[in-house]
């Protein structure tokens, strides 16, 4: 009980950490959290596919730029919608969900790097298009003035107010992920990850626990993507390329695949990191590409290994 | 019919020019261990793949408690009340030893998404029962303090009693065993033989056992099933089979002859 | 006397993380000997022998072939200077042919014809495999696999031939010819040491015999001698 | 005081400029341009009322995310008096938003999109033109020059997407008949697929609207396809080295629109300092000059030898310019398009064994 | 649709195809024996192709390229087999070995690091500019049928084909292939066979990279523009192909590459060509829906 209290607290510093943080830093990194905050939200979402259930997923930007584009069709001046986003971005995730469940119908029977190739081009044929269907999505012109989140006549659109709004959608996430993962349902994907065969045999519905692990996690997705649109104000199809998705794969590996702790670690190195060689002009990717091989072959498991064991219930 | 928990009709399977299973028909009765030797290659390990769903029979009919389960999916035959364990152990091994008991009881939970994310009431009671049982399950089969291994760090012997283990949380009504006691010293299949024989006796299930070991085959069956080629060469009791010429011939051997 | 050894092995010890699976075993196998290692499950057999085959690094300890040290060094210049290994569980190459899987076994071999004799004599030993030599090995049966497993190990005309468990998964029949091929590859002037769980066909072929349990060896001496004793009867064999 | 604030710079501390722009990736090759043209203007002046003027270059991608980010950050720099950039569209144009939030004066070299200056944004300014007017001007050149049957092809992208659609209005106005509209995918390589297609329909002209790196080998592999039409294309494609010497033979005869022409001095200074120059670093160059001259005329010295420039008398005074540029007048309308200048047509000639853009008169 | 169009589409996309499969060829070779995606791969085909144009461009300035046009392709492909095979051997060296026992997907991370620094390195050499082949091959050809096939075209089909078929005797019949396979299916049963492990490996990285380089060379020679970020698409689409032929499989990687070429011009015909990868992805994925594992795929009987 000594660790459980000291674990506690711990937590509730780096909590309390997070919420001054912007009061430090100011706007620019302020923005540049609420970056790294949407691809910890991303990554979570990603980590329930890959991490969880085992399915390589390479095109997961495509329920990103779902939820950034239903969002900012159905709130701004490009249809004269104005949807309040209180009701909109249950909405936006929703249709990322449907979304998730209609990719994870054609893949059940691919395993492994076939099914990374088929969400690959899946995702771009999303964004292709989101590109092309001109009359839809305005095409590469892409969507202008979305709305901000309004709430009670107070607008959300300081960096430091966007980063606390991802803060709490992190919160939800995270609280959201841990219900599932310490349950029958975690169980099953974790079992269908290590072998799917066995898993089957185990009385696991295969179709229903693939299907549940692509919406559950397009759901993030899809959430992140309502909020991007809304932070950015404006969105065009190139904001969801395929590097999104390579970005999130590379965050939940760099953090150690199921772990939230490791999830943020990665966010700050993959998002961060870039910021911080800024300064490198030109040689900037270049030094990045480099360092990512040097952590990668000093933590090939990841900064955190996945937590393990379960929790007792109640206890 | 009714006497029998499986009946095995006709069944026949091949992979290419091989024919695997050929017509084979036999029955296993509510309660008591029965067995499938034969020699390698015989089409036991196929058997029990078509039964529990892995594979596809080209011909042939299984019936579970009179139901006709043929071509069922492999969680829908796990819910009837098969479940079974592996040749080549194949647990959950990034998983602790808990979750894969758990992993097993699967098909035994009936808490649905919104009671999973809400924690209701009713599914924390369910998750509570289920770690109770998990535990129980462990200790049963001699896996008691190694709760919270990972499943691939136990030896190899304890890796079979935990395949075991998690093939009993589905509470199953027919157990099917492949190779169980496979590696073993002979004293350690011992002890396996006599943990079947409780099983059976306290669960009050029926065993279908896959073994090579005659000690144990011979010590824990009330009846043997002879596969050669993909057919029943024989069916009887131990002793039957002991002597059974076409048996010894195949299977058994004796002293200085040997088929090849 | 010193040549009479073929294998020295001095105060070897092995772990994985922080699970000590060898504690500072020795043992030597004369030249022509046939030594068997027995032991409950985790007992520490398979990792000794890959051990020896450089399979896992050795944390303490000391290994001599033929006068050689060959501590740690890579597994495919031990099998160069003759040591094979039939793992545990077979591991054979199961979307290579039968045929491939002993040419690979013969990796090693400079010269193809002799290499194309020692085939021969593997089918002769192993008619199945013959009948079945274009067939794709993952479709072989269990016992199949285990003949290709032992065949493939000869290709590489071993002088010390390590065995892990042949006799696992297979009919009695089968256990039988096992046994008996063994005694015949052994007769033909390879080393053999041999882990098995049948502890009771292992001490009737071998000539000495180690017993292994949690890391240590614990018992040493003539297969037969240790035959008769009781204690290892009753813990090992399940005769009372 | 000044109703937007104020940027105080105090003494000692250099001026500084921020430059948004693409350093890594695709188009680094004409970001790293731009950065260059701003330099050299900085270089030259070097001070501003005995303040050193410094350039801050970013990496913009080219993209929306990280535009906005690096906005972030020049706009809550406290030295950073103006920027430069950005250099593509889908990104000036969130970060305009950013901009307009803290009144920070943005003037961009190079992006063109319509609805840049059609937000009402009054800090955004740019010295390059917008599409419409350079696709009119083409639309124009291409009716007057007997050009009846036209296809055009574009990259898909923001870009050459609208100079493309305003392209083929502006010939269509005219009377004019587009044969086939096709969209491409940067970065490919291949685009015989697509001129086989369209060989049948026998165009007299292809519209290209997009970059070199396609335009150049949609030129050449229209010889291959064996189409007889002529070419032409936008400011993506005027570069020397990327489409004259990419192109070779096959680029000869190809049209190009452009600004005019940078002095020839200018183009020799430049060109002795940073190799051979790309599409828009004369644009960027005069971006910069302007900004400077602005800040220049509107910062007031402090006792202490600081100086203090208002954010809405910067914006005005940058909206009021009036110089001569290397790139011709410059003049800004209203909405901060620049005015004054006139889109020239080029074509690709050979002369004395040596491949140029010659302006034709038009 | 007219005919000789017809043809004429897929006398185009078997030429880009060529193209993909010999990139292909590397994707499945490294694929079938470490399991991983070498996401750098298609880095390496961008060096390939730089390298011969710094050999070309060095002749043609040593007035060497226009006396001796033929040879100075050879000079400049093998230079480039060369950098690539060291680069692709040093990458495996340095950036996966290390990795060998980590899991599954770390060395996809190394690998997206080391092709997003072989990018960036070729970009700050280059100061991001595109480089222009010298226009060596002359745009003669054949016309069959009505349609004109230049010898290019022809050249790449043939050498891809070529390429394929001894690779596939390499892998089938030689000792070294057939190691290969085997180091594929499990190391260390492998290593028990006395292959060095490490060394097989290497050779793979080594073929495969030669194998990218020399497509590397023929795209620069055949389009005459190369840049630093022209690696990226065709790897995909090579990675794409691979997985499709049935990744592992070396006709399979053949077939997968022709096939997305052929796919891409035709559906051109058919659509705007702005949805040209949408249709073939579409039909990639349709495909594998149909057989999970590929066209060639072979289905290993995975004994339960
Ligand atoms: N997936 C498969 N693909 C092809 N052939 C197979 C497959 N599974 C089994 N076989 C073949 O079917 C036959 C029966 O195999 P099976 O595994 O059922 O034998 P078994 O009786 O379990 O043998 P053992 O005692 O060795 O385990 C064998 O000849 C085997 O080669
Ligand atoms: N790769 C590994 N990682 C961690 N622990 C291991 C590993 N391999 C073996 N061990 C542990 O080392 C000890 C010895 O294992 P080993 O496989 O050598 O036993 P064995 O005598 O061969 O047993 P068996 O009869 O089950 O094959 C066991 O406790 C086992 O759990
Ligand atoms: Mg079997
Ligand atoms: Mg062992």
């Amino acid at each position: 009980m000594e660790s459980e209290y000291k674990k506690r607290l711990f937590y509730g510093l780096v909590f309390l950490g997070l919420i001054l943080l912007p009061q430090f830093v100011g706007n620019y990194w302020s923005h540049i959290l609420g970056d790294v905050g949407l691809y910890v939200m991303l990554g979570i979402g990603l980590n329930v596919v890959v991490g969880l259930a085992g399915l390589l997923d390479l095109g997961y930007v495509a329920f990103f730029g779902v939820g950034a584009y239903s969002y900012a069709l159905l709130a701004s001046p490009h249809f004269h919608i104005h949807i309040p986003f209180l009701v909109l971005v249950p909405l936006c995730i929703l249709i990322a969900m449907i979304l998730g469940a209609l990719l994870g119908l054609p893949v059940l029977r691919m395993r492994g790097d076939y099914l990374a190739i088929v969400t690959l081009g899946f995702g771009e044929i999303i964004r292709i298009f989101l590109n092309n269907l001109d009359p839809v999505t305005n095409g590469p012109k892409g969507l202008l003035r979305i709305d901000p989140f309004r709430i009670f006549g107070f607008t959300i659109d300081e960096p430091v107010e966007w980063y606390y709004t991802i803060l709490l959608g992190i919160l939800l996430s995270t609280f959201f992920y841990k219900r599932i993962m310490d349950s029958k349902i975690g169980r099953a994907w974790m079992a269908m990850r290590e072998d799917q065969t066995a898993a089957e045999l185990m009385g696991i519905d295969l179709l229903r626990y693939k299907l549940l692990a692509f919406s559950i996690g397009a759901s993030f997705g899809g959430l992140g993507g309502a909020i991007f649109a809304a932070r950015q104000g404006s969105i065009f199809p190139e904001n969801f390329s395929l590097i999104v998705s390579i970005n999130v794969l590379c965050i939940l590996i760099l953090g150690g695949m199921g772990s939230i702790r490791g999830v943020i670690l990665g966010a700050f190195v993959l998002v961060g990191l870039p910021e911080l060689l800024r300064e490198f002009e030109q040689f900037r990717m270049l030094l990045f590409g480099l360092l990512l091989i040097i952590v990668t072959i000093f933590k090939p498991t990841g900064f955190f290994r996945p937590e393990k064991g379960l929790k007792i219930v109640n206890d | 019919m009714t006497d029998r928990v499986l009946s095995i009709q006709g069944l026949t399977k091949h992979f290419g020019g091989i024919l695997a299973l050929n017509g084979l028909s036999f029955g296993v009765g509510r309660e008591g261990i029965y067995s499938i030797i034969g020699p390698n290659g015989a089409g036991k390990t196929t058997l029990f793949n078509c039964i529990s769903g892995v594979l596809r029979p080209d011909g042939g009919k299984i019936l579970f408690q009179g139901e006709d389960i043929t071509g069922l999916k492999g969680h829908e035959i796990v819910e009837l009340g098969i479940a079974r364990t592996f040749q080549n152990i194949r647990l959950f091994s990034n998983m602790t030893v808990l979750e894969n008991v758990l992993v097993g009881m699967h098909s035994r939970l009936r808490s649905n998404f919104w009671q999973t994310i809400s924690r209701s009431h009713y599914q924390r009671l369910e998750e509570k029962s289920a770690l109770k049982r998990a535990y129980q399950l462990l200790d049963y089969v001699g896996l008691k303090g190694l709760e919270d291994k990972l499943a691939t760090s136990l030896p190899y012997g304890l890796q079979r009693r935990l395949e075991l283990a998690r093939a009993l949380a589905s509470s199953p009504k027919l157990l099917l065993l492949d190779e169980p006691t496979a590696g073993m010293l002979p004293s350690e299949s011992k002890e396996i033989a006599e943990l079947l024989k409780r099983i059976q006796w306290e669960f009050g299930i029926s065993i279908l056992l896959i073994e090579h070991d005659m000690k144990v085959v011979m010590d824990v069956s009330s009846k043997i099933i002879v596969l050669d080629l993909g057919e029943k060469i024989a069916e009887g009791s131990p002793d039957e089979i002991r002597s059974d010429e076409r048996v010894i011939q195949a299977y058994l051997g004796g002293k200085g002859k040997h088929p090849l | 006397m010193k040549d009479m050894t073929q294998l020295t092995i001095e105060g070897l010890s092995i772990s994985y993380g922080g699970i000590k699976a060898l504690r500072s075993v020795s043992l030597e196998i004369k030249r022509d000997e046939l030594v068997s290692i027995i032991g409950a499950n985790g007992a520490g057999k398979s990792s000794l022998l890959k051990g020896i085959s450089g399979l896992v690094r050795c944390e303490r300890g000391k290994i001599l072939f033929q006068g050689k040290d060959i501590t740690n060094r890579p597994p495919h210049l031990i099998v160069k200077a003759g040591i094979s290994q039939v793992p545990e569980g077979r591991r054979i190459f199961s979307r290579l042919t039968v045929l491939e899987n002993l040419w690979m076994g013969a990796y090693t071999r400079s010269s193809k014809e002799e290499a194309i004799e020692d085939m021969e004599g593997v089918f002769s030993l192993f008619p199945r495999l013959k009948e079945r030599k274009d067939q794709v090995a993952g479709t072989l049966s269990g016992g199949e696999q285990q003949m290709l497993a032992i065949g493939r190990a000869l290709m590489g005309r071993p002088r010390l031939l390590l065995l892990d468990e042949p006799s696992m998964g297979l009919a009695p029949i089968l256990v039988e010819h096992i046994f008996t091929t063994i005694k015949r590859i052994h007769a033909e002037g390879t080393g053999i040491l041999l882990v098995e769980q049948n502890a009771f066909a292992a001490l009737e072929i071998s000539h000495r015999t180690y017993i292994l349990q949690t890391g240590s060896i614990v018992m040493e001496g003539k297969s037969k001698e240790i035959l008769e004793r009781d204690d290892v009867r009753r813990a090992y064999l399940d005769i009372r | 005081q000044d109703e937007w604030g104020e940027i105080v710079i105090p003494p000692q501390k250099p001026i500084k400029i921020g430059v948004g722009t693409m350093l890594t990736g695709d188009y680094a090759s004409m970001g790293i341009d731009i950065k260059n043209g701003a330099e050299m203007a900085i270089l030259e002046k070097g001070t501003i009322h005995g303040h050193p003027i410094q350039l801050q270059a970013e990496d913009d991608g080219c993209a929306g995310p990280p535009s906005v980010a690096i906005a972030e950050k020049f706009c809550n720099d406290p030295l950073i008096v103006g920027v430069i950039g950005y250099m593509c569209s889908g990104g000036s144009k969130p970060a305009s938003d950013i901009h307009n939030k803290y009144k920070v004066v943005m003037i961009s070299p190079s992006s063109t999109a319509e609805e840049l200056t059609k937000r009402n944004i009054p800090v955004f300014f740019r010295t390059c033109w917008n599409d419409i007017i350079q696709a009119k001007r083409a639309a124009d050149f291409a009716i007057h020059k007997g050009f009846k049957r036209v296809a055009v092809i574009h990259d898909k992208s923001d870009y050459g997407q609208s100079l493309a659609e305003a392209f083929l209005k502006g010939i269509k106005e005219k009377g004019g008949e587009i044969v086939a509209t096709e969209g491409i995918t940067r970065g490919d390589k291949d685009f015989t697929p697509v001129l086989t297609k369209i060989k049948p329909l026998k165009p007299q002209l292809i519209y290209f609207g997009g970059m070199a790196a396609e335009g150049v080998l949609i030129v050449r592999q229209m010889k291959r396809a064996g189409i007889q039409a002529d070419f032409m294309s936008d400011d993506g494609c005027f570069t020397e080295k990327d489409f004259i010497q990419a192109g070779g033979k096959a680029a000869i005869g190809s049209y190009i629109t452009y600004a005019q022409e940078p002095s020839p001095q200018w183009v020799e200074r430049f060109e002795k300092k940073y190799g051979p120059r790309q599409t828009f670093s004369p644009q960027a160059y005069d971006a910069t000059v302007v900004l400077m001259s602005a800040i220049e005329k509107v910062a007031k010295k402090k006792e202490d030898g600081g100086l203090v420039i208002g954010k809405k008398a910067l914006r005005d005074q940058v909206a009021k310019t009036e110089i001569d540029g290397v790139t011709g007048p410059i003049k800004f309308d209203p909405n901060g398009d620049r005015t004054g200048s006139v889109v020239a047509i080029y074509q690709v000639v050979e002369e004395k064994g040596k491949a140029f853009f010659k302006k034709l008169d038009f | 649709m007219d005919l000789s169009l017809l043809a004429e589409q897929i006398v185009n996309g078997l030429s880009i195809g060529g193209v993909y499969a010999l990139i292909a060829l590397g994707y499945t070779l490294v694929y079938g024996i470490l399991t991983m995606i070498n996401f750098a791969h298609g880095e390496i085909f961008m060096v390939g192709s730089f390298m011969g144009y710094w050999t070309l461009a060095f002749l043609e300035q040593k007035g060497l390229l226009w006396d001796w046009p033929q040879l100075s392709v050879i000079v400049a492909m093998s230079l480039s087999v060369i950098t690539c095979g060291i680069l692709g051997s040093a990458l495996e060296r340095f950036a996966y070995r290390p990795l060998r026992t980590a899991p599954r997907l770390a060395p996809l991370i190394s690998a997206i690091g080391a092709s997003i620094f072989l990018q960036n390195l070729i970009m700050v050499m280059v100061k991001g500019r595109m480089r222009v082949y010298p226009d060596i091959i002359p745009l003669t050809g054949i016309e069959v049928g009505g349609i004109f096939v230049s010898h290019f075209q022809i050249l790449i089909i043939g050498v891809s084909l070529l390429l394929m078929v001894a690779l596939w005797i390499f892998i089938r019949r030689t000792k070294v292939g057939i190691a290969m396979r085997a180091v594929a299916e499990d190391k260390m049963a492998a290593s028990l066979m006395g292959i060095d492990v490490n060394r097989i490996i290497q050779v793979t990285f080594l073929v495969g990279s030669s194998l990218a380089a020399v497509a590397g060379v023929m795209v620069g020679m055949y389009y005459s523009q190369i840049n630093h970020m022209m690696g990226f698409i065709p790897g995909i689409k090579a990675f794409t192909a691979a997985v499709v032929g049935g990744i592992g499989n070396i006709p399979g990687a053949m077939l997968g590459g022709f096939l997305l070429g052929i796919l891409e011009s035709l559906s051109v015909n058919i659509l705007p060509a702005q949805y040209k990868d949408v249709v073939a992805f579409s039909i990639l994925v349709a495909v594998l829906v149909f057989r999970p594992r590929g066209i060639l795929g072979e289905v290993v009987g995975e004994r339960v």
